[in-house]
């Protein structure tokens, strides 16, 4: 049976900690870019809390979001490419094969989310820092354009495992690695394609939304938008 | 290669040397006009301006049409990848290929069919005089039967008559 | 290769590593005997407990094989072993529940770090110059020995401190009880943001100085008094997993929180309702919904008790803080404090809770006894849905205030195990002039910082991952789990754990303490019930237990610094990625973008966006901020989320010799901060401070947004 | 009489062939050394990374896709120019359409080089080229990169032959006119022409179905430029009218940089008898022309934005229009439209040098258009927290430098080895070779060769004849 990962986002539950910043980082061996290349617009975070302040002192609101690849149906970034480094694989996520990448960052512009990120230089882990590197996903040198993969090594490793086993891979067992650090556990993760899944489940709520729906890009990953309190009476 | 040959400065005079070799019974085919430029308003300048370079052209230009429909097709067909959800064989962005593909195939074939029937590149060896660069206009045939009947043909006021034998 | 080729090159290398390891057999081992439980390319977990803060989380090191450059014995090798790789969640863990901080996941940094320390050090140049030779850990050991042997010979056993983290725990009963055997003064322990008021609040209102467990899992309202809980304060992972599920995913609906501060802070983003407060007056609005509530019987004022007694005027009904009055002192409009407490009343378990800025005003101890009552009143200590407090194994261990350090009778030794008190502290206490005087220094910690730089000799700690460890975790699960774990990997360099190393100094000593303690720190974890290191009693535990403080009466917030002169509020907070600035050094932190700016890698100035206008002040300029006691410059940060009349810092950044990631990032605005104490308690009134803004030019290019437009809907449009 | 009138035209044009003045050295020098920088600081690029350029997340495309617009965009001078004043057989096109056409090829060259210097791994991007790889695989044909590939090629190649098919005659009347390596040189280059009827007949068929055939190539060319832009859903770029709008704008910068050329060449070549104020009056109401086309795409565009309010769109609109970007945008305003409405407009106004001076600033509106296209709209994507801004940084600034000398040194060499005005059609272009018929009617509105440059007594009797 084909799986189509999809994540859901409550931003109910999101509180702008950036656990899933630095979770990111840590499983995906996401280069830190230093101060002066930050300040040059490099720094890479395949997902992002972005804030989004609302009115002004002191009635004043600020929203946080997370953002990383929504893995879309209909990605703009596909297309555009024109080595296929970036295409749509048999699970329904937007694989990007960073050795077909020879960096015309038509993608990146294409994306109308900007959660891709470019690899300006190659990337540097002063010894021993390199020792954390994690050994199930590759480095990306430079002129490579990377993104958010939904932790394709995990879903790989687990779909193995499941395969020897011979089992279904069970859902909530399989977890990109921000959804696991995810404090609140607002980021879940599944297969859109199980019904009962929680993911799809979550994906069938009122409260469900999708980044930029308008641009019918199809994303896969579900916005469960802050509920109002209420009095409990007025339910 | 032998031949003989008139220069003239006046393409009035390249006329009448013309109409005298038709008169001295040489065949059109056989009289070679050479000048620095075209003469489109005079009547040797357009003996055999009839071509079917046109139709060549736009044969070119189908071939080019239905070969880069189905090589394009082939292409995306031996490895079928899927990006943005477009199908396949996408016809709408293929036609973009495809609309060049067949403008080349036109160009191309054009400028094969000009050398072929302009005989280019040649290495010489055919009837030729420098002065034609100077302005003047060759009229003369190609190893001819008879020299001393075309020779006055060609010895009109306003010309110069030369005759090759090698 | 043969077998023949095979059992010669095992023979060769084996001596060589034989001879190489002569003297230190239990590295012999290292070398030569592969990791039995690790196939390479798969991965195993090991258990083990974050450092970064007192929360205390277990988490799960990945563990897997790898080629590591290593050093033993100042020899630089190459052997094959575990190596942690990513740090997660413990999920059996009842603190952590399988959930981890940015924070924690980057200290597997700590470990990995390019600057950390390798072994032993010993300083040559002038102290503070920086100028360091590596020296074996046997000269380290004996200098050491020979300094406190010293003291003992003269017999000034009590001149002799140790400068640790206030982390309760095993850990810090063992240096405790060390400290005693020897004949020195209890540990003092140093902490920027630490929570000692609220301790002694809850000593006074409740008879535990410890830091309470809020149960937002079942609250169904939540009245934070500028509590950063689900940021940097307490027991961030337990208190977000608490409050992802008071959001969303119980029955029964979602609890409301309402957040009291004057400042936006990231929990304050997270808040269904913010009311912005004026600093030092969240008690008032505390007991000016204990007024409404009381007023209007919807709860007896007696129900408060004891917490309620420590509040002067409260069994009278609080008549001074009628509605009117508080929205006078506090800026909160009556009718909204009449909501409020009404609100707050109808929707038990409803609790309130008090950290951060309020507490670090002149008045803190008073704001937190109010926010007490305002729980008590509201029944909500030891209830579902209200606060409680994590039983504890053993009563906390007293220590001392950094003031120990600064007396004129300071010590003559003093032992630093990984605080950083001179850059976390206000300029104006002196901390680094104090350190200069004390004759001998020997520090601990895995790096060089701006403390460290000060030690005549420094003994380089394992990481947390190549030692035991062990927390007792003081807040934030509902009953007390105290965990230890064993190292996850074996140790990269030529460090030993600090705690190991002063046991063994405990035997070495010319009058080694008796009686013996055990003899490594593993040993005394695994050991504890039944060897009985520590009775209960034999350190004399913090805090004098029931007793009963007078009645507190509401005193107006004092600042530092004349209004007129310094109009602004300063407010530093704890910064989301950096911590108290103790973890500048970790890159992936540096590079974190702060949930509320998104800044990285720098200082910035946060001013109120409509104040910022008025002063032609526009995002990125250069601005300086002075205080009666320093100026710091940093770029402008204009937030529509802080109040018109307070600038507020982050800290973290300003490092003047803290690894390469940190040294020379940004400016400290610690250091600009008056001494003042909260009254009542020794602790810094870090948020008492004003200050005043000058621009000083455009932008300079350090503001380093990872973010764009503050605002998600653009403001124009074609009616414009 | 024929060679009283054609022998000067040909002595004249031939001339910069054999004589070299000092000056050639100097410009051919200063221009080397401009392109060798460049070539050193690609050099860098490459051997540093792409990150020495200014372009960051999420302006991923900077001055390299500026530059390639641009000179894409001014190789329309020549062949779509020169084709279609062939087809409406305009007279005055004789003496423009070479130095036209030799804009077009060299600033396709330049223009093309520009998506291999952008890339972040340039050693592999014989990837773009339609061939499977060594894992079978295709380039992606839906990609607007590879559309760009098949389009620039195409016009490349067939802007090649159009420059080169009627050099062949003029190289073999500079062979029949040198001795020595050029003799060789040229006869090679001659392909043996030697102007039988029949070769000039099918060169003229030739050159009339290219014409026909490159014209929409050169349209499809800019359009599919445009597309790299309009295909992506980015604010302001996700818009139909990008095709028109592009091949516009890039149909008015040829121009303007042939104007230029065209001033340079008759001051540096001594052509003032052949580059006439007739030719720069013609161009310049060309120009005019497309200067009110392009102010009537930019408004179209700009009011369909602002009437249709929609957020994302007007974040880049408000940008351009008083933002951060307002500068560039009421310079580019003024240099497109004012400068050469106002010169233009005027034909006392409309001489050489204010048909150069209008030129100018359409160039360097262009330019400025083309970045206000490109990185405005990246740099104010739909999330607003993506925003961020632009700089270019020093590799970026010597390779767009190192690409105007490359024009010059390229343009400098094609004027010394080749004759810049077509000689033979210039010739031909004598209206005493035209159909008398047609003479009064062609006159009126093409060429005044005779009456202004050659009016000697003896061409004045040449047509007199009947």
């Amino acid at each position: 049976m084909a799986y189509r990962w999809g994540m859901a986002v409550d931003i109910d539950k999101c509180t702008g900690c950036e656990a899933c910043v630095t979770a990111c980082h840590a499983e995906n061996n996401i280069p830190t870019v230093g101060a002066g290349q930050a300040s040059r617009g490099r720094a890479m975070h395949w997902i992002r809390v972005e804030r989004y302040y609302e009115g002004s002192f002191p009635d004043v609101r600020l929203k946080f979001r997370p953002v990383l690849c929504q893995q879309c149906d209909n990605a703009p970034c596909e297309a555009v490419c024109p080595t296929y480094a970036a295409h749509q694989n048999e699970d329904g996520l937007n694989a990007q094969v960073y050795n077909r990448c020879i960096g015309t960052r038509y993608c990146a512009n294409a994306c109308t989310y900007n959660v891709r990120f470019f690899n300006f230089f190659n990337p540097e882990w002063p010894k021993p820092l390199h020792l954390q590197l994690n050994p199930d996903v590759s480095i990306r040198e430079v002129g490579v354009m990377e993104k958010c993969t939904f932790c394709v090594q995990r879903i790989k490793a687990a779909k193995t495992e499941a395969t020897a086993a011979q089992r279904e891979l069970v859902d909530g067992a399989l977890q990109p690695a921000c959804a696991q650090a995810c404090p609140t556990t607002a980021i879940i993760f599944g297969d859109l394609n199980d019904p009962e899944s929680r993911v799809a489940r979550l994906a069938r709520s009122p409260r469900g939304t999708k980044l930029l729906e308008d641009l019918g890009a199809e994303p896969k990953i579900t916005y469960l938008q802050k509920q109002p309190w209420h009095e409990p009476d007025a339910y | 290669m032998k031949a003989v040959y008139g220069l003239y400065d006046d393409p009035h005079v390249a006329q009448q040397a013309v109409d005298n070799l038709r008169a001295a019974g040489v065949a059109d085919a056989d009289i070679t006009v050479i000048s620095s430029e075209p003469f489109d308003h005079f009547e040797f300048g357009h003996r055999d301006a009839a071509t079917h370079m046109p139709w060549i052209a736009t044969a070119a230009g189908a071939v080019g049409l239905v070969a880069s429909y189905y090589l394009l097709a082939a292409a995306q067909m031996s490895w079928p990848l899927v990006t943005s959800g477009m199908p396949i064989v996408p016809l709408w962005s293929n036609l973009i290929i495809i609309f060049e593909m067949t403008m080349l195939s036109v160009i191309i074939a054009t400028v094969i069919t000009l050398l072929a029937t302009a005989g280019l590149p040649s290495r010489g060896g055919k009837m030729y005089d420098p002065e034609v660069s100077d302005g003047y206009i060759l009229v003369g045939v190609e190893n001819p039967t008879d020299f001393a009947r075309l020779e006055p043909a060609l010895a009109i006021p306003g010309g110069r008559v030369k005759r090759v034998e090698s | 290769m043969d077998r023949r080729h095979f059992i010669k090159l095992t023979a060769i290398t084996g001596t060589g590593a034989a001879l190489t390891a002569c003297g230190n057999p239990e590295h012999q081992l290292i070398r030569f005997i592969p990791e039995d439980d690790l196939v390479p390319g798969v991965a195993t977990w090991k258990p083990t407990i974050c450092p970064l803060c007192s929360a205390g989380c277990g988490v799960t090191a990945r563990v897997m094989e790898g080629q590591a450059e290593v050093f033993r014995n100042g020899q630089p090798g190459v052997i094959s072993m575990g190596l942690a790789k990513k740090l997660e969640g413990n999920p059996e863990d009842a603190i952590s529940q399988g959930k981890l901080c940015a924070r924690g996941q980057a200290a597997i940094q700590i470990t990995y770090h390019p600057d950390r320390l390798a072994n032993p050090r010993k300083r040559t140049g002038e102290r503070g110059s920086g100028q360091f030779v590596d020296i074996s850990w046997d000269e380290a050991i004996k200098e050491l020995v020979g300094h406190l042997d010293a003291l003992a010979a003269a017999n000034s056993q009590a001149s002799l401190a140790l400068l640790t983290k206030p982390r309760r725990g095993r850990r810090l009963d063992l240096l405790a009880e060390w400290l005693r055997r020897f004949g020195a003064p209890a540990p003092v322990t140093f902490e920027l943001f630490s929570d000692d008021v609220l301790r002694r609040a809850n000593e006074i209102s409740f008879g535990v100085a410890q830091l309470p467990t809020l149960d937002l899992e079942q609250a169904q309202y939540v009245v934070s008094f500028g509590a950063d809980f689900l940021g940097a304060w307490n027991s961030p992972v337990a208190q977000s997993a608490a409050y992802g599920r008071m959001r969303q995913s119980r029955p029964g609906g979602r609890a409301k929180l309402v957040h009291a501060d004057a400042r936006l802070s990231q929990t304050a983003a997270n808040a269904d309702e913010f009311v912005a407060i004026k600093p030092g007056t969240e008690g008032v609005l505390a007991l000016g919904l204990a007024h409404v509530i009381i007023a209007n019987n919807l709860r007896p004022a007696a129900a408060a008790g004891r917490a309620g007694a420590a509040i002067d005027g409260w069994a009278t009904g609080l008549t001074a803080f009628t509605p009117a009055a508080v929205e006078q002192r506090t800026g909160v409009a009556a009718a909204r404090v009449e909501r409020l407490a009404r609100e707050f009343a109808a929707h038990p378990p409803a609790v309130a809770l008090v950290a951060g800025p309020p507490l670090a005003q002149s008045n803190g101890l008073f704001t937190a006894l109010a926010v007490n009552a305002l729980n008590a009143l509201a029944g909500s200590l030891n209830t579902p849905g209200g606060v409680s407090f994590v039983p504890q194994p053993r009563p906390a261990v007293a220590t001392r205030d950094l003031s120990a350090l600064l007396q004129e009778a300071a010590p003559k030794v003093l032992l630093i195990d990984d605080v950083n008190p001179v850059f976390a502290s206000p300029a104006s206490r002196q901390v680094a002039g104090a350190l200069m005087r004390i004759p001998f220094i020997a520090s601990f910690g895995s790096f060089v910082d701006e403390t460290s730089a000060l030690a005549d000799l420094i003994l380089p700690d394992h990481s947390f991952l190549e030692s035991w460890v062990e927390a007792v975790p003081e807040s934030g699960a509902a009953k007390a789990v105290p965990i230890s774990a064993g190292p996850v990997m074996r140790p990269l360099y030529d460090t030993r754990p600090t705690i190991d190393v002063l046991l063994d100094v405990s035997r070495r000593l010319a009058t080694p303490l008796a009686p013996a303690l055990p003899n490594t720190f593993e040993e005394f974890l695994n050991r504890e019930e039944t060897a009985g290191v520590l009775r209960a009693g034999d350190s004399a535990p913090a805090g004098q237990a029931g007793a009963e403080a007078p009645a507190l009466q509401y005193i107006a917030p004092q600042f530092d610094g004349d209004p007129t002169q310094f109009p602004y509020h300063f407010l530093p907070y704890a910064s989301q990625a950096l911590f108290d600035g103790s973890l500048a050094h970790l890159p992936w932190l540096q590079e974190l973008p702060d949930p509320t700016t998104s800044a990285m890698w720098c200082s910035w100035i946060e001013i109120n966006e409509h104040r910022a206008e008025e002063l032609g002040i526009h995002q990125g300029d250069v601005i300086e901020v002075a205080s009666a006691h320093g100026t710091v410059r940093a770029a402008a940060f204009l937030n529509p989320g802080l109040a018109p009349d307070a600038v507020a810092m982050p800290v973290g950044q300003g490092h003047t010799n803290f690894t390469r990631y940190a040294t020379g990032i940004g400016v400290n605005p610690v250091a600009i901060l008056a001494a003042a104490e909260v009254s009542g308690t020794t602790a810094l009134a870090w948020s008492a401070t004003r200050v005043k803004i000058t621009r000083v030019g455009g932008p300079d290019d350090t503001l380093i947004l990872f973010g764009g437009a503050t605002r998600e809907r653009p403001e124009e449009t074609h009616g414009r | 009489m024929n060679r009283t009138l054609t022998k000067p035209i040909a002595d004249d044009l031939v001339r910069p062939l054999f004589q070299t003045s000092v000056w050639f050295y100097a410009i051919v020098f200063a221009a080397a050394t401009v392109v060798a920088c460049g070539g050193a600081a690609w050099g860098y690029q490459v051997w540093n990374g792409i990150g020495s350029a200014g372009i960051r997340w999420p302006v991923f495309w900077g001055f390299y896709l500026v530059n390639f617009v641009f000179w894409i965009g001014i190789s329309h001078a020549g062949t779509l120019i020169s084709a279609i004043l062939r087809l409406v057989n305009a007279g005055w096109r004789r003496p423009v359409t070479r130095c036209a056409e030799a804009i077009t090829v060299f600033a396709l060259m330049i223009g093309a080089m520009f998506p291999i210097i952008h890339l972040g791994r340039p050693w592999l991007a014989f990837w773009l080229f339609p061939y499977p790889s060594a894992r079978e695989i295709w380039p992606n044909f839906r990609s607007p990169l590879a559309w760009d590939f098949f389009a620039i090629n195409t016009y490349l190649t067939g802007s090649v032959l159009f420059l080169f098919l009627p050099m062949i005659p003029d190289f073999a009347l500079v062979r029949d006119r040198s001795t020595g390596w050029r003799r060789t040189l040229y006869g090679l280059l001659a392909f043996g022409w030697r102007g039988t009827t029949r070769q000039w007949n099918r060169l003229e068929s030739a050159m009339q179905i290219m014409a026909v055939a490159i014209l929409p190539v050169a349209v499809s060319v800019h359009t599919i430029v445009s597309f790299d832009f309009s295909m992506a859903a980015v604010p302001m770029w996700h818009s139909t009218i990008f095709g028109p709008y592009f091949v516009a704008g890039a149909i008015f910068s040829g121009i303007a940089a042939l104007i230029i050329a065209m001033a340079v060449l008759r001051k540096t070549l001594g052509l003032e008898k052949y580059l006439l104020p007739l030719h720069f009056d013609n161009l310049g109401k060309l120009l005019l022309l497309m200067c009110i086309l392009w102010a009537y795409f930019v408004f179209a565009e700009r009011l369909t934005v602002w009437y249709g309010n929609e957020p994302s769109e007007m974040a880049v609109f408000w940008a351009s229009q008083r933002g951060r970007f307002a500068p560039f945008y009421w310079t580019m305003v003024i240099c497109n439209f004012v400068i050469p409405f106002v010169i233009l407009t005027n034909y006392k106004t409309r001489t050489i040098l204010g048909c150069v001076i209008a030129s100018f600033g359409v160039l360097i509106g262009m330019w400025l258009e083309r970045f206000l296209i490109i990185v405005p709209s990246l740099a104010t994507k739909q999330l607003p927290y993506s925003w961020g801004s632009y700089a270019p940084q020093p590799v970026e600034l010597t390779i767009m430098a190192a690409t105007f000398a490359g024009m010059i040194l390229l343009y400098a060499l094609f004027s010394k080895f080749v004759p810049i005005i077509a000689i033979w059609e210039l010739k031909a272009g004598l209206p005493s070779r035209l159909d008398p018929a047609l003479q009064v009617e062609t006159s009126l509105l093409s060429t005044r060769l005779d009456t202004e440059a050659f009016s000697s007594e003896a061409e004045r009797a040449d047509r007199g004849q009947p």
